[in-house]
C-alpha cells in the first residue's frame, strides 16, 4: 500500500522578494483549534500549559508552538500537537485547512496595509494577532517580528493571496523605483 | 399649453418668453375628495389616474419637499418587464404598456428608450433560471430571446470573454426594456395631473392623520389641516414614518441604495446590462454618463447616502466583466432610501383603517413601475377594489405565506 | 507666452508632448494648459452643447473647459484636465468633442440653433412619430451630447488601492493645511498630509505672497522638509481627498504614475481609504467668474488662475491682460502681471467705491458688456458712468469673488449657510463628525488668517482625541481684508455663460423659473447646471443667485443643491483596482484540481470553487460523450468524484444533539454513533435553506455536511442559532471544509476500490454508517453515503494528502474499467436518482414542495416549522416536485413552463416549470425535474412543455421523481 | 463606516454582514400564533433615527453583535455580543 504524499498548498512554491521583502510559504505544521466550552477557562489553562490561553488579538508562545487567538473563547494551536482536553474544550483538527504564507522585509506592512483594513504599523506590535479580511478573503495574521508576519488563509485561496501580496509588492518596488 | 417640435420652434424665435408654468402652485383647499401622500413618482401617477381614468378632480398631492425629489428623482433609470413570478409578471408588463404610450398621454417627452436590457448569466443553472423567467415573459405577452455567449458577444463585443472571473455563459435579451429621464417622468405625470385640475402642494410636510371610528378624516400637514375623504400613502422610503401615524407597523425595512454616474462620453454602451454575478448593472444616458448601480449598502438607513466598500464593490464588478470602463471618471455617486419588504415585491392594498389605502414597498424595482402603481393605486382608491394586475401585492400576504419572493432569498428585507 | 525668471518649472528640462498631432516643447513641472498658454495656444475644447470654442477657464482640478483625451498606446483616457496633466516626453493628447477638428466643428452648428435648443427643450418635442426617438432622435442626440471617448478596448492599466489610518488626517497644503500639520507634527501626532497638486502651498505658490517678509515659497520649502523627515508624518502629494464617509473614514485617489510614462508594475492611481480620528479641511477656495454677455471665449479666465499661470509657471495667458472683478483680490493680479512686464489694458473694477491705484487704466462701477473672437478673445466692451468703451486684448481675468471649498462637508447631508460678508456659502459647523474646517474653506480669505486657523484647528482636534499640541511659532503674513460687491450677472443681448462646461446660460436659468421650476433642484435638473464634470464648482452659487432674482427671493432662502462624492472625479479604474479579469472573487481551487487539469478536465466554476466539467478521453468529441461514458461507468463500475467543496462544519459539546434537532426539521439526538442521516433544514420563514447528510462521530461529536453553494450561508446560519438562542450551550462549531478533501467513490465496484486504497479491508459498513479508517498511512473518515443512487462511500482524508489520494483512486478505479466522473455525470446521476439541487431550492420552496413534509419532526420546534405551516406555504395551489419522462432526445429545457393539454398558453395557465434536465443513458430517454401544480396527484399525466426561447412544445410523463432504484437496492447493496 | 467589534476592536463596515433589526433575536414560541410570528419576521418599527440591530463579524471573530446606532446620521452609539447579553442582563 503506498504512502499518501502530503502537500502543502502551494505545493511549495518559491518565495519572492521585492523591494527587500520576501513573501514565502511556510509550512504550520499542526494545527488545531481549541474552543473552550462554557466555564472551562481555568481547566483549560491547566491543561495547555506552558501556553497561557491568549488574550483576544494576541498570541502566546512557547519553543515552536503558538497559541493563536482566533475568535471568542477560540484557539489556534499551531506547530505542536494538542494535549488531551476531553471536556474542556472542543478540539478541531486545522491542520493543512490553512495556507500559510510569511511576509518579511521592510515593506510588509505597507504590502498588507494595501489588503487588510487594519493600522497594521507600530501600534499592531509583535505578538499581536487578528482575524481580518485580506483582499476579499478570511485570514488569520500576526506579527511575529518588527518586520515579519505571518498569514493564515484558506488552502483553497492560497493562490488569490499569494497573487494579491505579489502585486501589492510589485507595486510598491515600482513606486519606490520611480522615486 | 401644448408642447410639440413646431411650438419649440416658434417659441425660439420669439426669444422664448411664451413658455407658461408647468404646473399651478396652489394654496391647500380646506378639503379634498382625495389626498395623496407623496408628490415622487408613484404619487403623482396616482394623481393624475384618478383625475384621468376615474373622473375624480378635487385631488390634493402632498409633497413635503420639491415634486419628483425621492426615488423618481434619483435611480438608474431601469424600464423593464422581465419578472417571472404571477403577480409582479402581469403588473410590470402592463406597466411597460403604459411607458410605451407615456408621451402620447402625457405629451411629454420622457425619453422612454427601448433600448434592450440584457441580464448576463453565468452558470448553467443561472440559465435555466433566466429561462424560466423569459418564458414566463413571453407567456405574458412580452418579449425575451436567450441569447448564448456568442450572442452576447454580437451586441455587447466590449465585455471580456476571455478572462472575466465568472465567464459569460450568455444573456437573457429583454428588447423592449430599456431607459427613461427619470426627473422628466415626475414632471411629465405633475404637468400631466395639474391640468386635470390636480392640486399639487409643494414643501407640506404631512405630520399626522386624521382618524375617527375607523375612518380616515383628513391630515395634518405643516400648512395647516386639511380634510380628505380618502388619503393615500404613497411615500416609498417614509412609508414606515406615514403609516405609523395612523397606528400601523409595516413589513418595511428602509434601506440605501448608491448609484454612480461618470462623466460625459461619446456613445459607447447602447443597452442596459445587468450582471449576474456581480450585482452590477450599467446604460449611457443620452447626455453620455455612465450610469450604474448595484446592490444596498445592506444596513437600515434613512441618509440617502452610502459608503465605500459597496462602492467599491461596484467599480470592480464592473471592471471584471467589462475592463473597458476603466478609465471613465464617476461624476457623482448617490443614495436613495428603498422601502424593502420581506419577499422583494410591492404592496398596493387597503388598510385596516377605512378610507386609507397603501402603496410601498418598491424595494429598487420602482421607477419602472410609476405608471402601473399610479394606475392600480388609483383604481383601488377610487373603487376600494383592488385592480387586476395588482391583486397579489396584498399587505397580509406575509403573514398568509402567499410570497412573491423573486429572489427566493426569505424574510430579510436587505436582500431582495 | 513665457516669462522669464518667473515660475517653477525647471528650464533644464525641457519636455515634449503632443497635443492634435502637433508637437509642443514644455518644461518639467509643466501641465499641459500652463504649456500650451506658453505655446500661445488658447483653444482647447469644444463646450458640450453648442460647442462653442473654449480655453483654460481655471489652473485646478475645477476646471470645466479644457478637457482632453489622452491617448496611450492601448488606450485613451477621455476628459482629462489639461490644467491637472502633467507633461512628460511622449505624452500624447487630444481635443474631444469636435469633428473633424478643433478649429472647426461641424456641430458648432447648435449654437447657431441656440434659441431653439433652450433649457429643456427636449423634453417639449422628439415625441412624434413614436417609433423615431429610438431610431432617429435619440442617436442624433447621444452623438452631438458626451465629451470624450473610450477606446472601447480593455483597460490594461494596474491601478491599487490602500488602506491608512492617522490621528489628523490634514486635507490641503496652502497656508492653513500646512499650519495645521506643522502643528500636529511636531506634537507628535500621527498625521496624513493630502495635497492634490503635485507640491505643496497651494494659493501660497500661485500669489507669492510675503511670508517674514520672504516668498511664501521660501516657508513652504522649509515646512515640507520638516514635515517629510518626521516619521509621524505621511505627506501625499497628487493625492485629492474625494469623499467623506461615515465614523472618519475618507475616500482619497492618489495620481501614482499618470505623470510619466507608462511603467510595469507602477499603478496609473491608488485609491486610499483613510480612516482618521479627526480632520482638518484646509482645501481653499475656488475663484467663480462672472456672467456677462459672451463671456466663454479662450483667454477669458479666473484672475487667480491667471496669477497662478504666471506665478508657478512663468506663463502670461495673454500678451495684453485685461482685469474685471468685484473684489480686491483680482487687482493683485494686475499688479503682479505689470511686475512681471505684462501689459494691463485696463482694470474693470465692478464697485463704484473702489480705489485706483494701479498704473493703468481703471473703471471703476464698470461692466464688461460683450466680447469678439471667434477662437479667442480680441477684444471686449464696456460700460461704466463715463459711457463705453473698447478694449483689444487678448486675456480678460476676471472674478467674480470666491467660494470656500465646503465640498466635503455636504458629504455627510450637511447644508453649507449662507455668509452675506463675503457673498458666499460657508461650512456649517459639525456636519462630518470630526472634521473642522479651517482657512479660506471657511471663509477666512487672508494668508494672515488662513496660518491662524489652521494651527488653532490642529490644536483644538487633538486635544478631542487626547493629544496636547502646541502653537508652533507661524510666520508673519499681512492680512489684507477681502472686500466684495456681489456681481453674479451682467445682462446684456449676448448669452452669459453660468455653467461653461454644460453650456447653460442666465436665460436658461431664468426660464426655468419662468416654466415653474423654482426649486433650485428643479432648476438644476432643468437646465442641467451643475451637472457637468465640475460638478459646478465656479457655477453653483451664481446660477443661484440668478434663480433667486429671477423668483424675488433671497439667496438663503432658495437654497442650495447639495455636494456629493467624489469632489473630483475618480476613474472607475481605481476605486474598482484589484477586480479586474479573476481579482473580482477569490478563487478556490480543490487539492485535485492539477491532477484534474492534468487529465484535460474544463473546468467550471461552483460558487468561488472550480470543479471538474467533465473528462475527456481520446477520440470523444462532445462533452456528452464524456459524460454518458462517465454514468456509464458510475453505473457498471466506479466512480470517482472529488467532493470536496461540500461544506463540513464540526459539531462538538454535550449540547450539539440538542442542537441539531432545532436547526433541522428532523431529529439527530437519537441518531446512532457511527451513523449518517439525512437533514432538512429550513430558514426561519419556513422555507428551504439547504440539505444534507450529517455523521455522529462520537456522542458529542457531529460532523454536518452543506451544500457548495450554501457552505458559507449554513454557517452564518449556525452561528446565528448558537449565539441568540442558545449561547449558554455546550456547543462549539467550525468549519473544517478546507482541512478535509474528500472524494465520492460510487458504483458496483466500489467496495472494490475502497479495499484497494484502505490500508485494512472494509468490514460490516452498511448504508449510511461513518467511522474513522485508515489510507496510505493517513486516518481518514468513510462515510457510506450516496448521491447517485448507487453504493457508495465518500472517503476524507487531511486535505494536505488529497491530491495524492486522489490520484490514487483514480488510476485503481480506471485498472477496474472506471475512472473520476465531473459534474456533468454527477447532475445526470442525481436527476436519475430524484436528488435535489439548488436548482430545486432555489429559496422559494417548501418541504411540502419537495414531498418531505414529513420530515418535519411533529415532536419537536425547529427553525421554520412554525412559518411553514402558513396556508400559502402548503397545499394543492403549490407546485409540487415532479419527475418528467420523454422518450426522446431533446435540447435541454431547463425552465421550460409546463402546461395542461389542450390548454391556451399564458401566465395563468403555466402549472409550473421545469428546474432539472439530462439525457439519460441509463433509461435511453430524457429526464426532467420539475414543480407542478398539484404535482404529486397527477403521475401518469403527459404534460405540455413549452420552452418559447429554445422553441420547443415538448410532451412529457409526469412521474415520480426517483428514477432509478426507487426502493434503495443498490444504496443498500 | 466603521463599528466597534467588542472583541476586535474597531474595524470597517466591510468585514460585516448586516441581518436587521433586533427583532429577530425575539423568537415567538412554536405556539405563538401567525400574528406573532408576522410580527418577528416581517412588521418592524423601521425608526428613523436610534435603532438596535444584529451585526455579524464576519471575516473577523464570527461574532453576532447587537449595534445601537443611529439610522439618519450613521453614528455608531454601542455594540455587545450577542452571546453575551443574556450574562448582562439585556432582555433575551
Amino acid at each position: 500500500m503506498p504512502e499518501l504524499i502530503a502537500k502543502t498548498a502551494l505545493l511549495g512554491k518559491k518565495p519572492v522578494t521585492f523591494a527587500g521583502t520576501t513573501l514565502a510559504e511556510g509550512d504550520a505544521g499542526p494545527v488545531a483549534s481549541i474552543a473552550l466550552f462554557p466555564g472551562q477557562d481555568k481547566a483549560a489553562a491547566k491543561a495547555l500549559k506552558p501556553l497561557a490561553f491568549p488574550a483576544p488579538n494576541s498570541f502566546t508562545e512557547s519553543e515552536a508552538a503558538r497559541l493563536v487567538w482566533t475568535g471568542r473563547d477560540q484557539a489556534f494551536l499551531i506547530g505542536a500537537e494538542p494535549p488531551a482536553l476531553g471536556g474542556i474544550a472542543a478540539v478541531t483538527d486545522q491542520s493543512g485547512g490553512w495556507a500559510t504564507l510569511t511576509l518579511t522585509g521592510p515593506m510588509a506592512v505597507e504590502a498588507l496595509m494595501r489588503l487588510v483594513p487594519l493600522d497594521l504599523r507600530a501600534t499592531f506590535a509583535v505578538g499581536q494577532a487578528a482575524r481580518a479580511p485580506l483582499g476579499h478573503m478570511q485570514s488569520i495574521l500576526f506579527r511575529t517580528a518588527p518586520d515579519s508576519f505571518t498569514l493564515m488563509v484558506f488552502r483553497s485561496m492560497a493562490r488569490t493571496a499569494w497573487h494579491e501580496i505579489e502585486v501589492a509588492l510589485r507595486s510598491l518596488a515600482a513606486r519606490a523605483a520611480l522615486a | 399649453m401644448r408642447y410639440s417640435g413646431w411650438k419649440v420652434i416658434t417659441q425660439g424665435l420669439l426669444g422664448n418668453k411664451g413658455w407658461t408654468p408647468a404646473w399651478r402652485e396652489p394654496a391647500p383647499k380646506a378639503e379634498y375628495d382625495a389626498i395623496i401622500i407623496g408628490g415622487g413618482g408613484h404619487g403623482l401617477s396616482t394623481a393624475y389616474y384618478l383625475a384621468k381614468n376615474h373622473g375624480l378632480r378635487n385631488i390634493a398631492v402632498l409633497e413635503k419637499g420639491y415634486l419628483g425629489g425621492g426615488n423618481v428623482g434619483r435611480n438608474t433609470t431601469i424600464v423593464r418587464a422581465n419578472y417571472f413570478l404571477k403577480g409582479n409578471q402581469e403588473f410590470y408588463s402592463h406597466s411597460l404598456k403604459l411607458w410605451e404610450g407615456l408621451e402620447a398621454e402625457l405629451n411629454y417627452n420622457v425619453m422612454h428608450s427601448q433600448r434592450g436590457l440584457i441580464n448576463l448569466f453565468h452558470s448553467d443553472g443561472q440559465r435555466d433560471a433566466f429561462a424560466r423567467r423569459g418564458n414566463s415573459m413571453i407567456n405574458q405577452g412580452d418579449d425575451a430571446i436567450l441569447l448564448d455567449r456568442e450572442g452576447v458577444r454580437e451586441h455587447l463585443p466590449y465585455l471580456d470573454f476571455e478572462q472575466t472571473r465568472f465567464p459569460i455563459y450568455g444573456g437573457l435579451l429583454h428588447p423592449r426594456g430599456g431607459t427613461a429621464r427619470h426627473d422628466a417622468v415626475a414632471w411629465g405625470y405633475a404637468r400631466g395631473a395639474d391640468r386635470l385640475g390636480v392640486d399639487l402642494i409643494q414643501n407640506c410636510e404631512v405630520t399626522g392623520i386624521d382618524i375617527e371610528n375607523g375612518k380616515v378624516v383628513g391630515v395634518q400637514t405643516s400648512r395647516g389641516a386639511i380634510k380628505a375623504k380618502k388619503v393615500g400613502i404613497v411615500v416609498a422610503g417614509r412609508s414606515s414614518q406615514v403609516a405609523a401615524m395612523a397606528g400601523m407597523r409595516l413589513p418595511i425595512e428602509s434601506h440605501i441604495l448608491q448609484a454612480f454616474v461618470t462623466e460625459g462620453l461619446k456613445p459607447v454602451i447602447h443597452h442596459v446590462i445587468s450582471f449576474g454575478m456581480g450585482h452590477f448593472y450599467m446604460s449611457q444616458s443620452d447626455k453620455g454618463g455612465l450610469v450604474f448601480g448595484g446592490d444596498l449598502d445592506f444596513y437600515a438607513s434613512y441618509a440617502a447616502r452610502g459608503n465605500l466598500p459597496m462602492v467599491e464593490h461596484v467599480m470592480e464588478a464592473g471592471m471584471t466583466l467589462m475592463p473597458m470602463i476603466g478609465r471613465a471618471k464617476v461624476l457623482r455617486s448617490w443614495g436613495g432610501i428603498m422601502d424593502m419588504s420581506p419577499d422583494g415585491s410591492p404592496i398596493i392594498d387597503k388598510t385596516h383603517i377605512d378610507g386609507l389605502y397603501l402603496d410601498c414597498g418598491w424595494n429598487y424595482g420602482g421607477f419602472k413601475a410609476v405608471p402601473a402603481s399610479g394606475w392600480c393605486m388609483a383604481h383601488l382608491m377610487a373603487t376600494d377594489q383592488s385592480h387586476e394586475v395588482a391583486r397579489r401585492f396584498r399587505l397580509d400576504r406575509f403573514r398568509t405565506g402567499h410570497l412573491l419572493d423573486e429572489e427566493g432569498t426569505g424574510s430579510q428585507h436587505n436582500l431582495h | 507666452m513665457r516669462i522669464l525668471g518667473k515660475g517653477q518649472i525647471d528650464r533644464n528640462r525641457p519636455v515634449s508632448f503632443r497635443f492634435d498631432g502637433k508637437s509642443y516643447q514644455g518644461y518639467q513641472g509643466d501641465t499641459v494648459a500652463s504649456a500650451l498658454l506658453a505655446n500661445d495656444v488658447r483653444l482647447m475644447g469644444r463646450s458640450f452643447k453648442y460647442h462653442r470654442p473654449r480655453g483654460v477657464l481655471t489652473a485646478g482640478s475645477e476646471e470645466p473647459n479644457a478637457l482632453l483625451e489622452v491617448v496611450g498606446a492601448t488606450n485613451q483616457t477621455p476628459n482629462v484636465r489639461a490644467t491637472m496633466q502633467e507633461i512628460f516626453d511622449g505624452l500624447n493628447t487630444q481635443s474631444q468633442n469636435r469633428f473633424p477638428s478643433l478649429s472647426f466643428d461641424f456641430m458648432g452648428v447648435n449654437d447657431l440653433l441656440s434659441q431653439f435648443l433652450s433649457a429643456g427643450f427636449y423634453y417639449k418635442t422628439f415625441m412624434w412619430p413614436r417609433a423615431f426617438w429610438e431610431k432617429l432622435y435619440e442617436p442624433v442626440i447621444r452623438r452631438a451630447a458626451g465629451l470624450g471617448r473610450l477606446s472601447g478596448k480593455h483597460d490594461e492599466g494596474h491601478y491599487e488601492k490602500a488602506y491608512a489610518f492617522c490621528d489628523l488626517l490634514v486635507i490641503g497644503s496652502g497656508p492653513a493645511g500646512l499650519a495645521a500639520a506643522l502643528t500636529a507634527a511636531r506634537a507628535g501626532a500621527d498625521v496624513i498630509l493630502a495635497e492634490e497638486d503635485r507640491e505643496l502651498g497651494g494659493r501660497l505658490l500661485a500669489d507669492e505672497p510675503d511670508l517674514d517678509g520672504a516668498p511664501a515659497r521660501d516657508w513652504v520649502s522649509s515646512t515640507e522638509a520638516e514635515l517629510r523627515s518626521l516619521p509621524n508624518v505621511r505627506v501625499m502629494t497628487r493625492t485629492t481627498v474625494t469623499g467623506a464617509y461615515d465614523n472618519g473614514t475618507f475616500g482619497a485617489l492618489e495620481r501614482v504614475g499618470l505623470h510619466t510614462p507608462a511603467r510595469a508594475d507602477l499603478p496609473r492611481e491608488c485609491f486610499w481609504r483613510i480612516a482618521a480620528k479627526r480632520a482638518v479641511l484646509a482645501a481653499g477656495a475656488l475663484e467663480r467668474p462672472i456672467a456677462f454677455p459672451m463671456n466663454d471665449r479662450p483667454g477669458i479666465m479666473l484672475a487667480g488662475a491667471v496669477r497662478s499661470y504666471l506665478n508657478r509657471w512663468g506663463v502670461t495667458a495673454g500678451k495684453r491682460v485685461t482685469i474685471f472683478a468685484n473684489n480686491d483680490g483680482a487687482r493683485q493680479t494686475a499688479r503682479q502681471l505689470m511686475a512681471a512686464g505684462v501689459e494691463v489694458a485696463a482694470i474693470l473694477d465692478s464697485r463704484t467705491d473702489a480705489t485706483a491705484i494701479e498704473d493703468c487704466p481703471v473703471y471703476l462701477g464698470a461692466r464688461v458688456t460683450d466680447t469678439s473672437g471667434r477662437l479667442g478673445l480680441r477684444s471686449i466692451s464696456g460700460a461704466h458712468v463715463g459711457g463705453n468703451f473698447q478694449i483689444e486684448t487678448d486675456c480678460l481675468a476676471m472674478s467674480g469673488g470666491w467660494n470656500p471649498t465646503v465640498n466635503l462637508t455636504c458629504h455627510l447631508n450637511g447644508r453649507p449657510r449662507w455668509n452675506v460678508d463675503i457673498a458666499a456659502f460657508v461650512p456649517s459647523e459639525g456636519v462630518v463628525p470630526g472634521l473642522s474646517v479651517a482657512g479660506s474653506a471657511n471663509g477666512d480669505f487672508t494668508t494672515h488668517a488662513c496660518l491662524a486657523a489652521g494651527q488653532a484647528a490642529a490644536i483644538e482636534a487633538l486635544a478631542e482625541i487626547g493629544v496636547t499640541a502646541a502653537a508652533v511659532p507661524l510666520p508673519r503674513a499681512e492680512g489684507v481684508p477681502y472686500a466684495i460687491q456681489p456681481l453674479w450677472l451682467v445682462e446684456g443681448k449676448g448669452r452669459a455663460w453660468l455653467d461653461f462646461a454644460n453650456d447653460v446660460t442666465s436665460k436658461d436659468v431664468k426660464l426655468s423659473a419662468q416654466e415653474g421650476f423654482t426649486s433650485v433642484e428643479h432648476m438644476k435638473r432643468y437646465t442641467t447646471q451643475g451637472m457637468a464634470p465640475d460638478q459646478g464648482k465656479s457655477s453653483n452659487v451664481a446660477a443661484l443667485a440668478v434663480l433667486a432674482d429671477a423668483t424675488g427671493r433671497g439667496i438663503p432662502e432658495t437654497g442650495t443643491t447639495t455636494y456629493r462624492p467624489p469632489f473630483t472625479p475618480v476613474s472607475i479604474a481605481a476605486m474598482g483596482a484589484g477586480g479586474r479579469a479573476m481579482g473580482f472573487a477569490p478563487q478556490r481551487f480543490t487539492t485535485s484540481d492539477q491532477a484534474s487539469r492534468d487529465r484535460h478536465a474544463p473546468m467550471i466554476e461552483a460558487g468561488l470553487w472550480y470543479r471538474p466539467s467533465y473528462f475527456p478521453k481520446p477520440g470523444e468529441k462532445t462533452w456528452r460523450e464524456s459524460c454518458d461514458r462517465e454514468v456509464n461507468m458510475v453505473r457498471s463500475a466506479v466512480g470517482v468524484s472529488d467532493v470536496s467543496t461540500l461544506g463540513k462544519i464540526d459539531i462538538q459539546g454535550k449540547d450539539a444533539a440538542r442542537f441539531l434537532d432545532l436547526v433541522y426539521t428532523n431529529t439527530f439526538s437519537n441518531l446512532p454513533i457511527g451513523r449518517v442521516r439525512y437533514g432538512l433544514m429550513l430558514r426561519e420563514d419556513g422555507l428551504v435553506l439547504d440539505d444534507g447528510t450529517t455523521a455522529r462521530l462520537d456522542e458529542n461529536h457531529f460532523l454536518m455536511t452543506t451544500t457548495t453553494a450554501a457552505a458559507g450561508l449554513v454557517m452564518r446560519h449556525l452561528d446565528f442559532i448558537h449565539q441568540t438562542h442558545c449561547a449558554d450551550w455546550d456547543l462549539r462549531l467550525i468549519s473544517v471544509t478546507e482541512s478535509w478533501a474528500q472524494f465520492a467513490v460510487a458504483g458496483p465496484k466500489a467496495r472494490a476500490l475502497l479495499n484497494a486504497v484502505l490500508d485494512a479491508p472494509l468490514g460490516d459498513f452498511p448504508f449510511m454508517a461513518c467511522g474513522e479508517t485508515q489510507v496510505g498511512g493517513v486516518k481518514g473518515r468513510l462515510f457510506r453515503i450516496s448521491f447517485s443512487g448507487e453504493e457508495g462511500y465518500e472517503v476524507a482524508v487531511p486535505s494536505r494528502y488529497g491530491e495524492s489520494l486522489f490520484r490514487d483512486l483514480v488510476a485503481k478505479a480506471e485498472a477496474m474499467g472506471g475512472g473520476p466522473y465531473g459534474m456533468e455525470a454527477l447532475n445526470v446521476l442525481r436527476i436519475e436518482k430524484g436528488f435535489i439541487t439548488h436548482a430545486e431550492i432555489h429559496g422559494r420552496t417548501t418541504a411540502f414542495d419537495i414531498g418531505m413534509e414529513k420530515m418535519v419532526s411533529p415532536k419537536k420546534d425547529c427553525i421554520g416549522k412554525a412559518m411553514a405551516a402558513r396556508p400559502g406555504m402548503v397545499g394543492e395551489e403549490r407546485e409540487q416536485l415532479v419527475g418528467l419522462r420523454l422518450a426522446q432526445e431533446t435540447k435541454a429545457f431547463g425552465g421550460a413552463h409546463l402546461f395542461t393539454q389542450g390548454a391556451e398558453v399564458e401566465r395563468e395557465t403555466s402549472q409550473g416549470y421545469v428546474t432539472s434536465v439530462c439525457w439519460s443513458p441509463m433509461f435511453g430517454a430524457t429526464l426532467a425535474m420539475g414543480f407542478l401544480k398539484n404535482g404529486r396527484a397527477r403521475h401518469g399525466e403527459k404534460i405540455r412543455i413549452v420552452d418559447h426561447l429554445r422553441d420547443l412544445d415538448l410532451l412529457a410523463e409526469v412521474c415520480d421523481p426517483v428514477f432509478h432504484d426507487p426502493k434503495g437496492e443498490k444504496l443498500r447493496a | 463606516m466603521r463599528l466597534t467589534c467588542p472583541l476586535c476592536g474597531p474595524r470597517d463596515r466591510r468585514e460585516f454582514y448586516y441581518y436587521g433589526h433586533e427583532d429577530y433575536l425575539q423568537r415567538p414560541g412554536p405556539d405563538a400564533g401567525p400574528e406573532a410570528w408576522d410580527d418577528h419576521l416581517h412588521l418592524r418599527d423601521n425608526i428613523a433615527g436610534e435603532v438596535r440591530d444584529l451585526w455579524y463579524h464576519e471575516t473577523g471573530c464570527a461574532q453576532w453583535l447587537v449595534v445601537t446606532r443611529n439610522t439618519v446620521t450613521h453614528e455608531i452609539l454601542s455594540t455587545e455580543l450577542v452571546a453575551d447579553r443574556k450574562k448582562k442582563g439585556v432582555r433575551a
